[in-house]
């Protein structure tokens, strides 16, 4: 492996460019989950692109905060927006490697994850809600529970390959055979859960759990804001879908930049992320919420599979 | 003392007097505390006794002879006695079951009366809505709060006294702001505070909730209701005839209108011994059923939107579409079927219905056992609906609380069964009484299921078996002041009504207890200890019916009785005890 | 989780696609009170036996007619009227789609003239119910003279008939029937 | 100029200050005002001093030549100057405001002890011989005690008195490893150690003693207990330095020894010292999770950051064990850099939460609220301050810990069994540790700054005076240009590394980038992230640019939503409230927890104090006499015990 470095001006072409599709693309993603929920409702439900006309709608809206509302509650939607697009440049989308390596490091995404995750719970509690502050403690609550096993599955699959860098590892996995096949199979399962739990798909969606809390920090959010949270929202789910993609299923993606190539990993990748999210769908249609206060019980057995997929990797398994 | 003791010193039993046991062992133990005693149907029992004498007699039949405590009512007799009066009306399940009502004359000036609530919680609500109504003082409440009037409501204008106002008036606001206390019992001033509705995602209703919490947990609740009274009582009594307020009985509920309107149709059939024709009781029986079958499907879908699981709300509701189809085609309406007259109803079963409606019972049969299978093999549902909310069997003992609540916390109460054979033709229907013994959702969810398999086979059973002949008794003469109890199973539990005829083809009182109003009382117990991500659900699991009375809020006699009654109070259940042998 | 997907494979669609598609109800499904003005005597039974006080009739003496007013707001659909119709003159529709854009189309109405009366000119009855009971008499057998004289007779409003009463000397006297009898 | 004369200068610029208090006494104000200034200066020379010498790399050659001097400046001193001084020039500006609170409440006697304590610790790191080491350690020790004990009500006595034992408990522990390294090299002079380190077991327990001696003074988990009690007592600016700074002496000590002295030769002291940093690191986080007082808090958080610099020297001394040099280094790189990075992101935290109780005149968090709006500039600082200790990218939190991440991740690259589960358990632990801290600090923000105002003083608060801001916007400044300027301050890091480890620089640097020695392991731009950042901004703009027609513009109105019922002040989350799941799934750990410390099971009854508190205590119970008494006896003995030991010997 070439020692990273500054990637040069073509790849932050398309660094931005896969950005920006994403961003695009994340109403569409939202879109297919509620056509799936209808459809699991045995209902009729709205079009695909309903989510597009609900953000464009809100987009022309005025937004409104609580009086003792402060800064915070202001800038959470750009935040948030500015992260994913951040970790959505150095995802390994269609490409062997990281376009944008500079914030491919899988450290520097978790904690980019992080601040979104600070900005987010900071808003709920900054708009005064009862029910955005308990939604901030749970959505903390769940960054302590899931972060450990994010790390843990995804170190555990980057010293089997040797670099924390998500290109390397991304092509590493997708061009060399598998040494510890075991190994990274149970750290995929394990960290598929983990990323399933960090979209805040039910019956993780504790923190902006409807019934329980009314959309928890989103609660007080409305027009414009809402429109960039919701997208925000729809953009995370976009980027850590892709996050597991691009570490666990990393096959059919251009090696080079040439447009045959990125056309070809496009189209595969929009067949991944279909077969991704009607899964996700489904899984989150047929289940019933976690009750909060056990969650736990659900995830440190998780956690401690995590540390078996540790173990294989000691054994070279 | 137990039953047993009871048969000992009763007198024979009187043909057509069931629950002469009960007048017998009051006059027994209590000498010369029954003033009156009036027989209005074979198993219904009106016994006036001395204020002095209330407590211990209500304590006597309650704790000791199985009585629960279905209603407390006020009405305002001083045209036909010179007094006011307090009703409690008894539903004794003990091992005789019929209903005994305990009535009190109140001094038309002193205007004060005993509070049973110390002893028997369950009295609450009705001696707080008798102070409300009728500005009757009960002495020895703990609760001083207003119940059923707003905040901003005058002082001294007690809506239901005869001679009060106009049921069309709107009195001027004395107030601009709420100023209902709420009451934090368990916890402390850092308590923080999670208000649930009136517009909350899972409980867009009338009623206002708050939890009082540390972090997720709930240390005590506390809420209110009656925000949208609508006075029926009131204008039953003033403006409609007979006939048109079991149309407007219909309208208590918009879920279970039918079983308020048989509630109040029996009342005025009980107290002037009108004979309901057997089709009659029989297509009443079955919309009864259809009615618990869409009232129980709509919880059992909703307990299912609480924990998250919309596919299962939709589905559910998919299923409920059907029994609405099947009261659509009984009765011309999905809701608020308008069938009832007093004697029978006005529209027939056809044959072609029949058929049809046992069709759609069969299928809906079929789907419902499918979907519970679902339901229950869904991942997560049972961790969320087990061993949440217990509603403990001496909180459910002190409160009366009535349904599917009760008999999943282990008490077999049930109308149809209890006083099934005074109850249309639920002595001729086969059923079981559903009843779980954890007191938690998930027995109230079991207990509705099982309850809804019920409905379906009465249904069919009923729509088979429908007996022929009329459908409606005419041509009986109303006469004044006669009056008795009417009392339904609703899906929320025993709706009781009780009317007075009036001397001018109007009521002169109509009482009517919705369920859930013999419910809320408990809802504090059983939310303590829980987290804010089951308050949806435990409120839910109550199947509360806010419309159905327009009358919640709390009740809240704590359990060490002696800490909870405010110094003023005390004082004056002294100075009364010097007068009166009454005690705590 | 499997068991659903079955079921919900199984099902299909079960919404339909209403506003947008028709939404079918029971044959005896109590809709919209629907008054056949040409039947309707507007003899008023309807307004008596209505709970809700949907259902009200007036009298305009200067124009010479009666109003029949439905309020489709305080309408609650039990079907009283027609079940006390003579006429059969209301039915209840399948039509639930009852939202209006404006409180007025809330109301129906049907004006129905009046007979005048014969003596004093003033409009006392209504044209049809008239015209039903002298129908009727003739169907039932009345015919010639007495027939016309009973029309006399219904075309005169109670007021008149009430002075004719007065006015009339065979009915004034108390020694009436006393001297029939004899 | 040599920098030994800069701290010099430094020194005398302290005394001054201290006699300037001492003096103007009487005009107290204005001479605490112009004290300030002078220490500032102090702080000033004492940090040229440092970055001259690791900027010129002078320290690291002649450091064989100091043999015999008693002080000398090798680029580890030099780092611990630069951050003594960082922090004490930040917390004397600080003070010019501050001290205001203090006047004719004895504030000049505490700004004395305030400028001797930075003096000493100043002296200390330098110091090169064991007894002007000792001498300077118990300076500090007496220095601190007395600033904690200050304000002179029970409690302070209670916590001074706990903070005293366990102090000279460990300073007994460190004189008992250094009378054995002293009696090896048969010389007092640091540099002798070095040059004939003890081996074997006697080295172990050299070092065991050491660790346990530098772990109570570095307040790590187990022997924390002091901190949190005594930290909050301390007036704000003060507490700065013991939590910032302080606790750093034992890290460097544990340094000074295992590394320095006894060349870190078994492997197992690195695992024990990386199990020790990790477990602080969580529990830290996590008892700093439980309170509400915003001081015990951040105190708790200094445990967790001592453990996660002890982390990075865990794996550095793994790596000089298992002959790993660029292991070695990226550890120590990472565990300086975070301890620069902690001093700086830490005295801010300390002094903006200083200015909070400066005006609120409570420490309870739940009693403030809303404060970002009364007190904005403060708000904005601490908010960097937070987002630094939670490590979030590109401040500098995140940068030394992604350094310590990436030692870590190259120790589990190394391959045995133990470093494959050792690295990993790091970075889980660590993980969790900035997951925690990211909960906590929300809570810390999110309560304080956040929302309303929840009493009537927390909305009639004001911005502190200029001093004060400026004493937290420097550090602020300092924050982000630590962590945006990481490409080109952390080659420095590697420089003093090397020197500390006897090695050739490795790079770690290239261009905007730094990257963990390997370059293909990964690659880090806290600037180009901070680029990124900043011209991603653009998209949401953009976005709602495009959207604008007839658009209002936004409103800020009413009260948030409660279910369409009045809103009440009190529906809003509690300090203790957003952490309750938490402390529930984490009850194991928290269900343990000793109530007691040691000190006060076995000590405070000795002298016939209830521990309830209560103020008549004062009277009967522990009366000052006893415990200056006991103190002095203490103090004496420590200071005795040296020389009278190696007398002896």
């Amino acid at each position: 492996m070439s020692p990273l470095e500054m990637p040069a001006s073509g790849w932050i072409v398309l660094a931005v460019a896969q950005a920006m599709l994403m961003l695009m693309f994340a109403p569409l993603a939202s879109g297919f989950s509620r056509v799936l929920r209808a459809k699991i409702h045995s209902r009729k439900g709205p079009g695909i692109l309903q989510d597009y006309r609900d953000i464009a709608k809100l987009l022309r809206r005025q937004s409104v905060a609580p009086s003792n509302a402060g800064f915070i509650f202001w800038i959470m939607p750009w935040v948030l927006i500015v992260t994913m697009l951040l970790i959505g440049m150095a995802l390994p989308t269609v490409t062997q490697v990281s376009p944008f390596p500079i914030s491919g490091d899988i450290i520097t995404d978790i904690y980019l994850l992080a601040i979104f995750r600070f900005f987010f719970a900071l808003a709920g509690i900054d708009s005064n809600s009862m029910f955005g502050g308990l939604g901030s403690s749970r959505e903390l609550t769940l960054g302590i529970l899931v972060e450990p096993i994010l790390i843990l599955t995804i170190v555990v699959v980057a010293l089997a390959v040797g670099t924390t860098d998500l290109g390397y590892i991304s092509h590493a996995l997708a061009t060399t055979p598998w040494h510890q096949p075991l190994t990274i199979i149970l750290a995929g399962v394990i960290c598929a859960f983990a990323l399933f739990i960090e979209m805040g798909k039910l019956p993780f969606d504790s923190a902006e759990a409807e019934q329980e809390l009314q959309e928890g920090p989103v609660t007080e959010y409305s027009g414009a804001s809402l429109a960039m949270v919701k997208l925000g929202l729809g953009l995370k789910q976009l980027v850590v879908a892709q996050l597991f993609l691009a570490i666990f299923i990393p096959w059919g993606k251009a090696a080079s930049l040439n447009a045959d190539g990125l056309f070809a990993a496009f189209v595969i990748l929009f067949i991944k992320l279909l077969v991704v999210f009607l899964i996700a769908g489904i899984a989150e249609n047929t289940m019933a919420r976690f009750r909060f206060m056990k969650i736990h019980r659900a995830i440190f057995p998780a956690f401690l599979v995590a540390v078996l997929a540790l173990v294989f990797l000691i054994f070279g398994w | 003392m137990t039953n047993n003791t009871v048969e000992l010193y009763s007198t024979k039993p009187q043909q057509g007097r069931i629950g002469k046991q009960y007048v017998d062992g009051v006059n027994h133990f209590f000498p010369s505390a029954i003033i009156d005693e009036e027989w209005q149907t074979e198993n219904q029992v009106t016994i006036t006794v001395k204020m002095t004498a209330l407590v211990e007699v209500m304590k006597w039949l309650y704790y000791d002879q199985g009585g629960w405590l279905a209603v407390t009512f006020g009405n305002d007799e001083r045209s036909l006695n010179g007094h006011f009066a307090v009703y409690h009306s008894l539903s004794m399940e003990g091992e005789v079951k019929s209903w005994v009502t305990v009535k009190v004359l109140v001094d038309a000036d002193s205007q004060e009366f005993v509070s049973v609530t110390p002893t028997i919680p369950a009295a609450v609500w009705g001696e707080r809505e008798v102070r409300d109504m009728y500005g009757l003082h009960p002495v020895g409440l703990p609760d001083e709060r207003r119940l059923v009037l707003p905040d901003d409501w005058p002082e001294d204008l007690h809506p239901l006294r005869k001679d009060a106002m106009d049921y069309r008036q709107r009195p001027q606001p004395t107030s601009e702001t709420e100023t209902y206390q709420f009451d934090n019992q368990l916890g402390n001033d850092s308590n923080r505070i999670v208000p649930v509705g009136p517009l909350h995602i899972t409980s867009d209703e009338p009623g206002h909730f708050r939890l009082f919490v540390d972090g997720e947990d709930i240390v005590d609740a506390d809420y209110r209701m009656f925000y949208v009274h609508r006075g029926m009582e009131k204008l039953a009594e003033t403006r409609m005839g007979y006939q048109e307020v079991a149309q407007l009985t219909d309208r208590v509920c918009g879920i279970c209108g039918f079983t308020h309107s048989v509630g109040y149709s029996n009342t005025i059939e009980n107290a002037l011994s009108v004979d309901v024709p057997f089709r009659a009781k029989m297509i009443r029986t079955v919309l009864l059923e259809v009615e618990r079958l869409h009232s129980h499907l709509l919880n059992i879908g909703l307990s299912s939107h609480f924990v998250g699981f919309d596919s299962g709300f939709m589905q559910f509701f998919r299923v409920r579409e059907k029994t609405m189809e099947l009261a659509e085609l009984l009765t011309g309406a999905r809701k608020t079927y308008g069938m009832n007259l007093i004697g029978g109803v006005r529209r027939d079963f056809l044959k072609d219905q029949r058929l049809k409606g046992i069709a759609l019972v069969r299928e809906v049969r079929k789907t419902f056992s499918e979907l519970v299978d679902v339901l229950l093999a869904t991942p997560n549902i049972e961790s969320r609906i087990a061993g949440v909310g217990i509603l403990a069997k001496d909180i459910a003992r002190d409160f009366s609380p009535v349904g599917p609540l009760i008999r999943a916390s282990g008490f077999k109460r049930d109308a149809r069964i209890v006083h099934g054979q005074s109850l249309e033709s639920y002595g001729d229907v086969p059923f079981e009484l559903q009843s779980m013994e954890n007191g938690d959702v998930q027995s109230r969810v079991m207990v509705r299921i099982g309850e809804v398999f019920d409905s379906l086979n009465i249904v069919e059973y009923g729509l088979d078996h429908l007996p022929a002949g009329a459908i409606l008794t005419e041509g009986f003469d109303y006469v004044p002041n006669k009056f008795a109890l009417g009392f339904t199973e609703a899906p929320r539990g025993e709706n009781v009504h009780w009317s007075m005829t009036g001397d001018n083809q109007k009521l002169f009182r109509w009482r009517c207890r919705a369920a859930t109003y013999a419910n809320w009382p408990t809802l504090r117990y059983m939310l303590r200890g829980n987290t804010v991500a089951d308050a949806p659900l435990i409120i839910g699991s109550l199947d509360p019916c806010y419309s159905c009375t327009d009358r919640v809020t709390i009740v809240d006699t704590k359990k060490k009785r002696s800490k909870t009654i405010p110094y003023k109070a005390i004082e004056q259940y002294s100075i009364n005890r010097k007068h009166s042998p009454f005690k705590l | 989780m499997f068991k659903l997907l079955k079921t919900v494979i199984k099902t299909g669609e079960a919404t339909k696609k209403y506003p947008f598609a028709p939404l079918e109800v029971c044959e005896d499904f109590r809709g919209k009170p629907e008054l056949d003005a040409e039947q309707c005597l507007s003899c008023g039974a309807c307004t008596r036996a209505c709970p809700a006080n949907a259902l009200i009739m007036e009298t305009d003496v200067k124009t010479g007619t009666r109003r029949w007013e439905l309020s489709m707001a305080r309408c609650i659909y039990c079907g009283r009227c027609e079940e006390v119709c003579p006429t059969k003159a209301i039915t209840l529709s399948q039509n639930f789609e009852l939202a209006v854009t404006r409180k007025e189309d809330l109301y129906e109405e049907a004006v129905f003239s009046l007979a005048d009366c014969c003596q004093c000119g003033r409009p006392f009855v209504a044209r049809k119910l008239l015209e039903y009971v002298l129908d009727t008499l003739a169907q039932s057998g009345v015919t010639g003279e007495q027939l016309k004289l009973r029309r006399q007779q219904l075309e005169t409003c109670p007021e008149c008939r009430r002075s004719n009463n007065m006015l009339d000397s065979e009915n004034i006297s108390h020694l009436r029937y006393l001297e029939e009898e004899l | 100029m040599n920098p030994l004369v800069l701290v010099l200068f430094a020194l005398v610029c302290y005394g001054i200050a201290a006699l300037v208090s001492l003096v103007g006494r009487k005009q107290e104000q204005d001479s605490l005002r112009i004290a300030g200034v002078i220490s500032a200066f102090g702080g000033l020379f004492g940090m040229l001093a440092g970055l001259t010498t690791i900027v010129c790399g002078y320290g690291s050659a002649d450091a064989a030549v100091a043999a015999g001097r008693v002080v000398n400046m090798d680029m580890l001193s030099a780092l611990m100057v630069v951050v003594i001084s960082i922090v004490t020039m930040a917390a004397s500006v600080y003070s010019i405001n501050y001290l205001k609170e203090y006047l004719g409440k004895g504030g000049w006697k505490i700004n004395i002890l305030f400028n001797v304590f930075a003096a000493a610790m100043t002296a200390l790191v330098v110091s090169a011989n064991v007894m002007v080491f000792i001498v300077f350690m118990e300076i500090i020790s007496l220095a601190s005690w007395l600033i904690v004990i200050s304000d002179g009500s029970v409690s302070s006595k209670k916590a001074g008195l706990q903070y005293f034992i366990a102090d000279h408990v460990a300073s007994v522990l460190i004189m008992a490893a250094f009378l054995i390294l002293a009696l090896h090299a048969n010389s007092y002079d640091f540099s002798a150690f070095s040059h004939n380190p003890v081996t074997g077991t006697t080295a172990s327990l050299v070092f065991l003693l050491a660790l346990t001696g530098f772990g109570i003074k570095a307040a790590s988990i187990g022997f924390h207990g002091w901190l949190a009690k005594a930290y909050p007592i301390a007036p704000s600016y003060c507490s700065t330095l013991i939590s910032c700074v302080m606790v750093k002496i034992g890290i460097y000590g544990i340094l000074k020894v295992g590394v320095l002295f006894l060349g870190a030769t078994q492997m197992w002291w690195g695992f024990l010292v990386l199990i020790f940093g990790a477990l602080s690191s969580v529990l830290g986080v996590m008892y700093a999770l439980a309170e509400h007082d915003i001081k015990r808090l951040l105190a708790y958080h200094t445990i967790e950051n001592i453990g996660i610099i002890l982390i990075g020297v865990g794996v550095s001394m793994i790596g000089i064990a298992t002959h790993h040099p660029t292991l070695a280094l990226l550890g120590l790189l990472g565990g300086l850099y975070h301890l620069l990075n902690h001093a700086v992101f830490k005295g801010l935290l300390c002094l903006g939460s200083g200015s909070i109780v400066y005006r609120m005149h409570t420490k309870d968090m739940d009693k403030m609220g809303g404060l970002g709006k009364t007190m904005p500039k403060t708000a904005i600082t601490f908010l960097i301050g937070t987002l630094a200790i939670c490590a979030l990218p590109p401040l500098n939190g995140f940068v030394s810990e992604w350094f310590i991440y990436q030692s870590l991740f190259s120790l589990g690259k190394t391959g045995s069994v133990a470093n494959l589960l050792a690295g990993p358990f790091g970075m889980v632990m660590l993980a969790l540790t900035g997951a925690l801290a990211c909960m906590c600090f929300v809570k810390v923000y999110g309560i304080c700054f956040a929302g309303a105002p929840k009493t009537e003083q927390a909305a009639n608060t004001r911005e502190v005076g200029p001093a004060m801001v400026t004493a937290t916007s420097a550090l602020a400044v300092l924050c982000i240009v630590l962590g945006i300027g990481s490409p080109w301050i952390a080659p420095y890091f590697s420089a003093i590394a090397s020197s500390v480890l006897h090695i050739a620089p490795v790079s770690v640097a290239n261009g905007m980038a730094v990257y963990p020695a390997v370059a293909d392991q990964a690659i880090l731009s806290t600037p180009v992230i901070a680029i990124a950042l900043t011209l991603l901004t653009l998209v949401p703009a953009t976005l709602l640019y495009a959207f604008r027609q007839r658009r209002l513009a936004n409103r800020q109105q009413g009260d948030p939503w409660a279910c369409g019922y009045q809103y009440e002040h009190r529906m809003t989350v509690s300090a203790s409230g957003v952490t309750r799941p938490m402390r529930h799934m984490f009850g194991f750990i928290y269900n343990n927890r000793p109530q007691q410390s040691l000190t006060e099971r076995y000590i405070l009854p000795r002298l016939c104090l209830t521990t309830d508190g209560s103020q008549s205590v004062e009277d009967n119970g522990l009366d000052s006499r006893k415990v200056h008494f006991l103190c002095s006896t203490v103090a004496l003995f420590v200071v005795l015990f040296f020389p009278f030991m190696s007398g002896v010997s």
